[in-house]
């Protein structure tokens, strides 16, 4: 009998809210709104925490410029480092940004231990930055954690729409509850999708344009910060849904 | 010492078996310890009899003795099948990455090779981290 | 004991080149490079297969604008419907667009069984679209198509260099053959890109800036073959890995 | 009939079991069917004779006769770890559907929910798809 999955809940019960960011494909800015959400409830001393649950790929120490690869220290479990007032935990700091190709069943059992280990104490708010595509990692968040709440990332790209709406009907399915869409990478409009949305019921947070110099603030907190993305991202959180 | 959060989950997982089994004392709890993740037998009872003390359900447990045993870990390469000892391949990892390991178990896809095929994807056949394997007890 | 693997080789052998379109990343060209491949292949009339192996979002169809979903003819197994031109094998002839949430064990066993009962018959090319990560698609495709071939997809953005790096990093472990890269969505220059690249020993085959009206042409036939995207990637088609 | 890429590749396993264990001959194959697939057994078994047919290595099948088994697919929902049958679950499919699932057994989890939580996400814990159980012969 595996005993980490009985303590999950526990470890997370001084959590108010948790907060996953999903949506379907790769690239469309999961990353970017976690890690400027998580920036932004800490600017306001929010507690808050950041998952970096993409194992493939991690990105967000990339986002936050944390180039420093220790141990998280130990006490009765792991606690996770500080980086720009965030409660940060990555993969990154285990693998030192070397190649983790891990099967479905290796990234579950991954994801079951940092959860059981992982001693995040009081937080107002842990973001959850998830891997593209509904596969193990995405499974497990809503297995795992019951009361995670969605924010869907989608871009206008007819590429990406039907796979956002499978993703939206399927936290539909099992009665997830979906915060509402952040749009990002607008170019021409985003009226196609943001058709689909309103079909599919799902409230826009936010709408933020494709900035050409964005790419220029990545790793720098201080440029990032003044990013037009930044700005959309600290107008949703006074959005209804967070207002909550 | 982060192994106190697995002897926590263990005791937790036993507490829940014994209220299912209405249990009123649980006497022994048998723990495997997969070779994988490097856990000191020594150290993981310590863990356990630590986080004991600060149970609030101290009733449950007032006797009970602890089985710990170690499980060789085995290794399979999904690339061309062949097996072999966890034991064998640590002695090529440097201190950091069996530390890695022994935080998350899975890392040892990031520092472990096949030794036949160099791939990095093998399978983790038996002895990958903590099992509660039985609790005995009296009702 | 799982029958189905013993035949895969045999169903591939009519097949001279399988190349599978990697990369770090989502949504970094991958399903752009190897559609728009297998178009410029049709278009010199090789015979060329197209196989989306992005389960979780597949998106070659949209490229393709296929829109009919009819289940592929049986005989002897299942002939891959002609597209374009191009042999093309999607999941979506069978999810029928819904969302189709699989489990890493459960991709493996899909692949698996598409492979088994596929009879590509003559092939120049195989083109495979990856999913994104070195998750269970590219481990499978690893291990079960030892002749694949990999072209990596990149694009110059910080948050993508470490991950691409990486899977270069782990093909490289096993000694499999790298063709080369795309780089690709290029703004203001690859410099960094192109100097990891260089230390990985990696060529790149192809430059293809970032394009405003590209995704006016995702679906239109005609306006895609006439993107300087297809442009770069027909160039691509007479450098040397091709001429092998 | 896709059937007969499966039925050849039952042979070509068989083929090389036998050829590993040195049989001269292989008098029985035992063939499990995972009722998921919805495979006809009597038209598996015309898909194995018509595709013996065509084998070259005639001789080492020439007196071969098929055991086949329909295994019924037993399904676990891994959200709330509610098991059902297929059997039951398949009369809210239609047609379409069922073909698909009979073509790549995976997309059940496009057209099935946990009766239970409506969860996509569920094991097939048995009773997947085609099996080479056992070959036996004489050497
Ligand atoms: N609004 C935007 N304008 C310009 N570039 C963006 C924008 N949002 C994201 N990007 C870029 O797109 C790429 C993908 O963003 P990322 O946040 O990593 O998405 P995901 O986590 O979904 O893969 C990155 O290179 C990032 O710099
Ligand atoms: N060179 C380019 N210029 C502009 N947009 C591009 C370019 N290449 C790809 N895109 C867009 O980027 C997104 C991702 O492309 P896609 O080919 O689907 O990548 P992947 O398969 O890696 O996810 C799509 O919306 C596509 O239209
Ligand atoms: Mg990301
Ligand atoms: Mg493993
Ligand atoms: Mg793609
Ligand atoms: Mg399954
Ligand atoms: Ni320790
Ligand atoms: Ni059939
Ligand atoms: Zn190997
Ligand atoms: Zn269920």
């Amino acid at each position: 009998m595996d005993p980490r999955k009985d303590v999950i809940e526990e470890r997370l019960q001084g959590i108010k809210r948790i907060i996953a960011i999903t949506g379907g494909k790769g690239g469309i800015g999961k990353t970017s709104i976690a890690t400027l959400l998580a920036l932004k409830f800490a600017e306001k001393h929010k507690k808050v925490g950041l998952f970096d649950l993409d194992f493939s790929g991690p990105s967000a120490h990339i986002l936050l410029n944390k180039k420093k690869f220790d141990f998280p220290e130990e006490e009765n479990g792991i606690i996770p480092p500080t980086v720009h007032g965030i409660k940060f935990m990555t993969i990154v700091d285990y693998t030192k940004e070397n190649p983790s190709p891990m099967r479905g069943i290796d990234v579950t059992n991954a994801i079951l231990e940092i959860l059981a280990i992982t001693r995040w104490d009081k937080l107002d708010y842990l973001i959850i930055d998830m891997p593209p595509g509904i596969s193990d990692p995405a499974l497990d968040i809503m297995k795992m954690i019951k009361r995670a709440e969605f924010i869907i990332a989608a871009t206008p790209s007819k590429i990406s729409i039907p796979e956002v709406a499978n993703t939206i009907k399927f936290l539909q399915n099992t009665k997830k509850s979906i915060m509402g869409s952040v749009i990002n990478m607008i170019f021409k409009g985003s009226a196609q999708l943001e058709e689909k949305l309103e079909e599919l019921d799902v409230d826009v947070l936010a709408k933020i344009d494709f900035d050409e110099d964005y790419e220029d603030a990545v790793g720098n907190i201080a440029k990032l910060r003044q990013t037009a993305f930044a700005q959309k991202i600290e107008e949703m959180t006074k959005e209804l849904p967070f207002r909550k | 010492m982060h192994e106190w959060a697995l002897a926590d989950a263990v005791l937790k997982s036993s507490q829940k078996v014994a209220e299912k089994e209405n249990l009123i004392e649980v006497t022994d709890i048998f723990i495997k310890i997969g070779e994988l993740q490097s856990i000191n037998k020594e150290i993981f009872r310590k863990a356990l009899e630590a986080t004991l003390e600060q149970q609030s359900d101290t009733q449950l447990f007032k006797n009970v003795s602890f089985s710990l045993e170690i499980v060789k870990a085995e290794l399979k390469c999904n690339d061309c099948g062949h097996k072999w000892l966890f034991d064998e391949a640590k002695k090529d990892l440097d201190d950091t990455e069996t530390e890695s390991i022994h935080f998350i178990p899975e890392t040892a896809h990031t520092f472990l090779r096949c030794p036949k095929c160099n791939s990095q994807d093998f399978e983790v056949v038996i002895g990958r981290g903590i099992w509660l394997e039985a609790i005995e007890g009296e009702n």
